[in-house]
Parts: C-alpha cells; structure tokens; sequence
C-alpha cells in the first residue's frame, strides 16, 4: 500500500549539501521552514544559493541563514525588513539578484509547470528589463521572464497527511505552493502530521506527488 | 487632522463601494480611516489574501499566520479569503485591483513612478511595487508635495531608479489633486487656501491649469 | 455592509449578448453551468464565440447550445465526445480552432492573468505551431501561445457565498476557476447559495472580488 | 489472456513503486489490472484529479462530480486529490507525472507519435494528448503491431499529423518492445514464440537489433 514520506529531520537533512540552490518560501516571517532551516544550521550546510521572496526579519526564519555566513547568492523581490542582510549585502558578502515579486512567482511556476518562459509588463522601461529580451504582442511590449529552479525545497506546510497532501493555514501559504512544484527534491515540514485520508480531497493544496520527505516541524524553532 | 490624514481623506474619495483595494504601508493604509460613508472596499495584500483588517485589538484573538505586506501580525474580516503568492499577483497583474495607493519618491508628468530604490542609499528591493503599479487599474500616488529639504518631488521627468512607467493616474498631496493624462499633468483640485502659484512654485513639471479648479474638500 | 450578488436567472441573462465571446467550463458533462446554458438558450442568444475545454455529449450541457445552433465559433481542445458537434463542424456549420488542452489553460489563466504570453513546448513540430513565433530558451525551442479573454464567463460552483466566494467539487472545478479570472463579466451559478463566512477562508477556489453575479442552479438543468 | 491484456501486462511493468502514471482510454487503463505486486501507483486525469479507481462497483455511492479523462463517472482512492485544469496540466507539463501510457495510429523510428488525428476521417481534436506526450517524463505506446488492415503502424517516419516530435520512449506491441534511443528503435524483447523476422517484416521502420533479446514475459 502506500507508503509513509515521514521521517526524521536527521534523514532529510542528508538530501542537502553546501553549495545547492534551495527555495525557501516565506513573507516576512509567516510562513517559514523554521525547523528545516534550523536542521541546516546545525548542519553545517553553507555557500548557498537561495531563491525566496526576502530574508525574514534579523536573526529569524530565514534571516538565521544570513546571520550565520550561510548564503552566497540570494535571488528574491526584498531585503529590506532585514537589516543584517542589507549590511551583508552592501559589503559583498552576499550577492542578491532582485526580482520583482509577482515576476518571482511567475518565474517559480514556470519551473515546475515546464513552462519556458512568461511575458510580462512589470518592470517594463525600468532597470529590471536590463539584458533581457522584450517582445510585442497586440501592440503592446512585455519583458520575457524565464523560468527558475532549484535543487532542494524546503515548504511549511500547517498539515501534511503521511503521503505528503499539505494545506498551509491562511497567509502562511504564499510562496509555499509554487516552490513544492519548482524544485528537484521537496522536503515538508508541517505543524502537524494527520493520517493518510484525513484531509477533504478538494482542500488539499499541494498534492503529495510533489513531496519527497515529510518532517515533524518543531515547535521550538517558530519565532515571531 | 494632520497634513497625512487631509491627503488620505481625499485618497479614500477615489474608492468605490465593493473596489479590491492595494495600500502601501503608511499614509496610503491611513484611507481606511476615511471611508465615504456608504463606500464598502476588501483590501487585498500581496502576500495573499483579501479581506485584511488591521491589527488585533486588545483582547482579540491573534492568529500569527495572518499578516499583512509589512509581516505584521493582522486580522481579516468575514467574506474574505486567502491564496497563495502566485495567484495573488495574478489578481494584481491581471487588472482585478481596482485601485492601489501607493507613496512616491519622485513622479513625473508622464506618470512615471520612482519609490523604490535611492542609488547609494537604499538595497531593500523592490517587493511587489513593480507588479502593483503596472497591474492596478488606478494608480494613486499620495504624498507631500516636496521632500524633507523642500525639493520639488513632483518633476518633468525622475531622476531615480523607476518603478514603472506610464502608470500613475493620481497624485494627491497636502497642496493639490493632479490628474495624470495623455495631455499631461491637470491641476484639478487645491487645498484650502493654497493657490495655483503656491503649487507652481513648488512643482517641477508642466502643469495643465484649467480655468475651474475645484477644492479638495 | 457587503452587497449581496445574487440575483434571478432572468437579471444575470440581461448581461448576455448575442454575438458575444463566453467561456463555459466543464470537461465532457461535468462542472458545466447548466442552468445558465438553460438560460442562454430561452433567452435565444445566438452567434456565439464559445471558449471551452468541449462540447459535452449530444443534446446534454454545452451541447444544447449546439443542438440549438447557437455557436458560430468554438476554441476548443476536443469534440470527439458529441457526435452532433463534429457533425456540424464537418458541414461547416460551427467553425472550430482546435487548442492543446494544457495550452488552453495557460492561454485562459495568461489571459486572467495580465501575463502578455506563455512559451510551452506543447505542440512543438506540429501543425499546432502553424503561424505562431517560436523561440529558443537554453537551447530549447518553445511556441509562444497567446491570451485568451472573454466578455463573459459562465461558472458552476458547488457553494458559493453571497458575496460570490466560491468553492468547486471534485473534478467539477476543472476550467471554472481559471474561466472566472479571464472574462470582462462573470456570472456564477451555484448548487448552494450560503452566507458570507460561511466558507473557510483557505479552501475558497474563487474570490468573491471576481464575481459579478450568483444565480441559484436549477436541479431540473442537471444532466448527466 | 488476450492480445491486449498481453500487451497492457507488459507496460504495467515499467511502473514504479509511488509513480503518478497517466493512462489513455482502452489498453492504457488496463495496466492497472497487471501491476507487479509492491507496486503500487496513483493515476492522474488531466481534468484535474490523482486516485482515480476505477467506475462505481454495484451498490458503491456514486458521485457524478468524480469523472475520468473520457468523462465517464469514476471514483477515488482515500488519499487522492482535486484540482483544477491549470494546476492539472503544470503536473503533466512540468515533468511531474512518471509515465503515461498511451495508444497511436502511427509511431516511428525518431519517436513522433500520431494518434489523434487522421486527415478526413476524424475531426475530434487533440484534447490533452499533445501535452501529455511532451510533458510525462516516460511516454510508452501500446498498440496492436499493424493496423486492421495488416499495414504496419510503426513507421520511418509518420505520415499523418503528429502529436509530438521525439518524445515517445517505448512502443509495446504483442509481438515485441521496442526502445527508442538516440541511436534508433532497439529491439529489446519478443512475445514467446515471435522471431526477429516476424517483427523486421511486419515494421516499417529501421530497427537494431541486439545480440541477446530478452523475453516478454
């Protein structure tokens, strides 16, 4: 029958290295894989590549990876709520690529729909149509946008059945969904781990075909 | 009521019963305040969902899982809903927004926006501003007339980093109302006691002076 | 407070013309707005520019409308399933433009989206590619597909609340959820009409803000 | 067992253990009557569901909304999932589904595959063929080896409009399977008591054949 994604944090963290590119949902705050990220650090991992939409606040959820000389290169929309990364970026320490955010999300999708590339108008006569080709459709120009990968992502689900079906609970959801479909091995942590049949089949959100790994998110590692 | 709140009085006069709204942080969320009595609007955010509704009160339930474009801890009303990243900016993208207010650094007479980055001084990124402003069916600029030093920030053409072009209907500052055309920059209300020569004086863009202007209040 | 929307079969038909560009969800005969089909066809709207996945079968959901006469025009990906419509295609009674599925539903949700296009490797090397623009990304050649809008879009919800939240079942949701982005006017038509809040805020498919109107389904226009 | 059965057997075993697997009308969805044990998989339908099982066994409830890819009342597996097209097709595009198994009128050497329209004879459309074809990231074909006729169906090249370029990765027929590779269509294993002859005569394409050939069964 089928088989349990549930495993320890230890196994999960064996699916990542120093040096890949990881999404990392998140706005702000909510919405975090506080316990995977946490796993990393304790790990050791570091020289990462990481696609979100910004890097939380100092010193939490995403912003621990910063303040802990762990990110190479940071691909996302915003910073700014982070002091410490700006700091880190401003003296070279990071590189980060900005990608306006609704970009960001088309760009995700792409990735994990086998979508090549999307035409859109954000960004249009600003820097960020900078090198990139411009196409016109019915009159009107477009930036092309191409898709965005990466090797491992790390999703906050609120619940997860042991197959890996996840609903996330209200503004938590945000960059979770695409970035389960966008990345070559998806690890889960949820708040809480229900038996397979237990979540409605028209409210699950990210169908566990797309999860590899499932983990029981700590409640230690949440910060506000 | 301070300058910010006269600005978002008259912002909020743009909304119409039962608008998806988009308010940046500050004087823009202030509108809310000023409501048209009658005038019923779902404010939508970006990080997914519609139907915000301010912070938690004393004694309100708290659920952290709710914030709002600034990450802090909100609340949401009956009838709303939330969605992932993706689909929000596909509202917003897809013209479902019917108005986004939004501050300004600089804005130009071709309603030109810049309020994103300061060369130099800034590297906060540019969030979702870029997508909210080309996506929004008005765009609303609310802020002073000149800046900190008394610097014209309504110009003929900016100077900083852009954040969309062509995209600015409104600009509502605590001096006039200027209307955004093909014909270029109307002057269509000033406050009370300010004149045309005040606003001249303090703008550096080519202005349209019709022969009625009306008041702002 | 919150306007309700609902309103009598007969106001939301008032929104309908003849001659105009509608999109019907449904894949063959399920997820279909029947009622509203009902009412299309008593009103006696004609010369229709239909969007949709298919025809359902003879004589049952959009197949009325082709009993009936009243499509000119179909984009669609498959009629195989209503040996009625590939009857009037052949004697060129309605004319057809085939679409891929999966580029029907990038075209339809680009189209809700404000996104100016898509590439998709769908079609490739096909007559599918017949006068559209490839491009090349990574080496890799894509067909840049278009958006599709309509003037109005006629959905099928399970439940929907007053203010036009609405929520599918099963496999009824099919193109109803990105039909409802993609059109000028949309009128929805429910099996259950409930109270604002009613519905869980994160299982709500699509917001009330894309909803014009609700009409109460009738049981009677149900086939299947 | 019959000619099909043999054929659908034979696919059912490039499943893997967790696989989401796509299944065409007919011999394709007859796979899931010949699954290895320990093997167990989850069938997508592109109109937006994973767990379909299979029509409503005598006195099983029925639920007209739960419909299969040819719109035939179906149901699901506890633990199986609705969503709508979009999302549906993102699966199929995007590489997430492992195989799909599909039927042809024509297949040839370099892996094009025809199987959804045949010039002035059928005008049905391609539904979702073209993006499963260029999306799953295992395309098998079962088909009979020639057609009614006794013409060989697998081909040099397909005369009849394709469905996709390049894309097809095994044909079983009830005579052999065929590899496509690179290098070209590899004869990899024969039906019991089929020769290399019987299926070099009845093929219409360039086939290699190995020194060793397994058995089909």
């Amino acid at each position: 029958m089928t088989k349990s994604k549930v495993v320890s944090l230890d196994t999960a963290m064996e699916k990542i290295k120093s040096g890949q590119c990881l999404m990392v949902p998140g706005f702000v705050n909510c919405g975090v894989p506080q316990t995977l990220i946490a796993g990393i650090i304790e790990k050791g991992y570091t020289d990462l590549d990481i696609i979100s939409n910004n890097t939380s606040v100092k010193g939490k959820g995403i912003g621990k990876l910063v303040h802990e000389n762990r990110i190479r290169h940071i691909t996302c929309s915003h910073i700014g709520n982070n002091t410490e990364t700006v700091e880190k970026v401003v003296n070279g320490e990071i590189n980060v690529t900005f990608v306006p955010q609704g970009t960001l999300c088309e760009r995700i999708r792409a990735g994990g729909a086998g979508i090549g590339g999307v035409l859109t108008p954000t960004g249009l006569g600003t820097i960020m149509q900078e090198g990139k080709q411009i196409l016109e459709v019915d009159g009107k120009a477009y930036i092309l946008e191409l898709p965005l990968r990466a090797d491992v992502a790390l999703i906050h689900a609120w619940k997860a059945d042991k197959m890996g079906n996840v609903i996330y609970h209200r503004t938590a959801r945000n960059f979770n969904q695409i970035m389960a479909s966008a990345a070559d091995y998806v690890i889960v942590e949820a708040e809480e781990i229900v038996e397979i049949g237990e979540l409605d089949p028209d409210i699950i959100v990210t169908p566990g075909c797309l999860v590899d790994m499932v983990v029981q998110a700590r409640l230690e590692d949440r910060d506000e | 009521m301070n300058k910010r709140e006269f600005i978002a009085k008259r912002a909020a006069r743009f909304f119409e019963d039962g608008d998806l709204v988009n308010l940046g942080i500050g004087m823009p969320t202030l509108c809310l305040n000023f409501l048209p009595e009658d005038v019923d609007v779902w404010v939508q955010s970006e990080n997914g969902v519609i139907g915000l509704s301010g912070s938690p009160k004393e004694g309100e339930e708290v659920d952290i899982d709710i914030v709002d474009a600034s990450g802090s801890v909100s609340t949401m009303r009956v009838g709303g809903c939330c969605f992932d990243s993706f689909t929000s900016f596909g509202l917003i993208r897809g013209g479902h927004v019917a108005v986004t207010v939004l501050g300004a650094y600089e804005v130009d007479q071709e309603g030109n926006l810049a309020n994103w980055s300061i060369p130099g001084k800034t590297v906060a990124g540019m969030g979702g501003a870029m997508d909210l402003v080309s996506g929004a069916k008005k765009v609303i600029i609310t802020s002073e007339h000149c800046d900190k030093k008394g610097n014209p920030k309504i110009l003929k053409k900016c100077t900083l980093p852009l954040t969309a072009v062509n995209e600015v209907d409104y600009i509502i500052t605590e001096l006039c109302v200027l209307h955004r055309t093909e014909a270029g920059l109307i002057l269509e209300e000033l406050a009370p006691g300010v004149s045309v020569e005040e606003v001249v004086s303090k703008t550096d863009a080519d202005l349209i002076i019709p022969d009625n202007i009306k008041s702002m209040v």
